[in-house]
């Protein structure tokens, strides 16, 4: 790229600032365009005006670690609207029955929610997680991580609390059944898993 | 098996079943050339030996042999023989044609898709994470997204007895002999049968069986099937010519 | 943001996409900057004159249903030195033909690519999944597995969707050399059928 001009080399520079996800240090820069210091020097101060703040919605940044190219604060609340939005993709079958068993027998243990469910949960546990659903809540006195649902959850639910839940017993197949629900539960559970 | 798994020897192509069909399209051999009644034997034997099906596998055998067949036969066919079939040989130049052409318009399709990548390398796209000020998910922006009954019918399910035992996991042994007689038993008792009406009630591998044991009458001319388009109903028709069928078997078990 | 002149919106749309980490939908952006279509329309007329190729190291490009910044090919070897990325492999002849079915015809099942190629595909299929160009799709009513294409092949192939890939027709040949093939597998027929 030596005989490439100024202005070519200062959008090979945005274009490698633009993929870098750390800031880059000069040193680095030269050697991958192949050019002299001099040069180089020149291109960032022709990309500095070109992003100088105001102009763009990406402005040059010099950090500790080296050049970086940054977003413009004029962004910053449509960003938080665009990404920091909770992903809310359909719950399958496994994710609906460990979050109603999260959601109604809290808190509960993995390990009850695989006897319930008849089935290791973990991977249902984990997305419900990641998606901020439940959360952990401590520990069991056996040592099992033990769960709870989240403000979140109230939120995509539609619910201003625990206690407006759907009633269980509207969806009860029997509901004359006087035990306590977790253990009614625990008991259908271990049927399942019966051979 | 795999279906490229299965090796063939005949006397105008050796080498894996895999690529029969392929060279054919591709013109390197005439399908005329190519004795398929071999092919389905040496398929049914193999997996005889085998004893498991893998369904996959046998799917893509069956599509590819009775291509095959198909073509072949209308190739072959003299029209003044079989008047009410009206396949002739144009019939089926047209149909090898046809398979030809749309052959070629995918891998042309192929080749400029490969053009296009190459020429969208050089746009590269950003993959660095989120600023961590955008990582956390913020509650003010949630909005309602899941019915709240959702929990309570899925709460409903848990709580309710296991149903009768699902033994649909157990695979059934099907024996292709057992097959062969429940066609043929059928066949005597009806001219036409469909496919879908008189098997579609059984489990997978019963029906992947059966069709391997209608590949076999075919073979044996004990009977004909049909299928007027992709995952259209198949329709089995029993050839009158019962004695034809007997020298066949005989043939084979001789 | 109501308020906000073009030139402002156009500047927040191009954060919005350099934070994004795929494509954008017109509708989401929409949603995040709070404009009416016709002012995001005309912010993404702005800023794709701006990113017009050759004037800076970043173009805008409609891709995979939405819009996404991408680097200036004049970078391209800067930026492989820099971030030691591989070129992405060519596809091989078996692959471009599987992918253009599954492409064109999708969903589509494993047989139903054998019977147009001729060939089984397993080893192509799989490949294909494994680069993310192609992915499960469910099962047909026999229980094949169907296949269809991935926004990341949308990407990679810089189409903005599917009805973006070329007319499927244009790849078939002229009338001429139809009938040339046509007559050379009659030929073939007849002396085979003569005794």
């Amino acid at each position: 790229m030596s005989d490439g001009s100024a202005a070519e080399l200062a959008r090979t520079v945005e274009a490698l600032l633009f993929l870098a996800p750390d800031p880059v240090p000069t040193g680095e820069l030269i050697e991958a365009c192949e050019v002299s210091e001099v040069q180089l020097r020149n291109a960032l101060d022709l990309l500095a005006e070109e992003l100088a703040p105001g102009r763009r919605g990406i402005v040059l940044r010099e950090v500790a670690g080296g050049w970086a190219l940054a977003t413009d604060p004029v962004a910053e609340a449509a960003a938080r609207r665009l990404l920091a939005r909770p992903k809310t993709p359909p719950l399958t079958a496994a994710q609906a029955e460990t979050l109603a068993i999260v959601a109604y027998l809290q808190p509960v243990s993995r390990p009850e929610i695989a006897r319930i469910r008849g089935v290791s949960s973990e991977s249902a546990v984990q997305t419900l997680g990641e998606r901020g659903l439940i959360e952990e809540a401590g520990r069991s006195r056996f040592g099992a991580v033990i769960y709870r649902t989240t403000a979140l959850f109230e939120r995509l639910f539609g619910l201003s609390g625990l206690e407006d839940l759907p009633d269980a017993s509207k969806f009860d197949p029997t509901p004359e059944d006087a035990a306590d629900l977790r253990e009614r539960l625990l008991r259908a559970g271990e049927q399942r898993a019966a051979p | 098996m795999r279906t490229a798994d299965l090796e063939l020897d005949l006397d105008v192509f050796a080498g894996p079943f895999d690529l029969l069909l392929a060279i054919v399209l591709r013109e390197e051999i005439s399908l005329l050339e190519v004795e398929l009644g071999d092919v389905v034997v040496a398929y049914v034997e193999h997996l005889e030996e085998e004893g498991e099906l893998d369904l996959e596998a046998a799917t893509e055998f069956l599509v590819l042999v009775a291509a095959l067949l198909e073509l072949k036969s209308r190739l072959m066919l003299p029209t003044e023989e079989e008047p009410e079939l009206d396949l002739g040989p144009e019939e089926a130049a047209d149909e090898l044609l046809a398979r030809m052409l749309e052959y070629r318009r995918y891998r042309d399709a192929g080749a400029e898709l490969s053009r296009r990548l190459e020429r969208e390398a050089p746009y590269l796209h950003r993959a660095a994470p989120l600023p961590a000020e955008l990582r956390r998910v913020s509650i003010e922006a949630a909005r309602q997204a899941y019915d709240p009954d959702r929990l309570g019918v899925a709460l409903g399910d848990l709580l309710s007895a296991p149903p009768t035992l699902d033994t649909s996991h157990i695979r059934p042994t099907v024996s292709l002999e057992r097959r062969l007689e429940v066609v043929r038993a059928l066949l005597q008792r009806a001219s036409r049968i469909d496919f879908d009406e008189q098997f579609g009630s059984e489990d997978r591998l019963t029906q992947a069986v059966t069709i391997f044991a209608l590949l076999e009458l075919h073979k044996k001319g004990e009977a004909t099937w049909s299928q007027r388009s992709n995952f259209g109903p198949i329709e089995v028709s029993g050839q009158r010519t019962a004695t034809g069928g007997q020298t066949a078997k005989a043939r084979r078990e001789s």
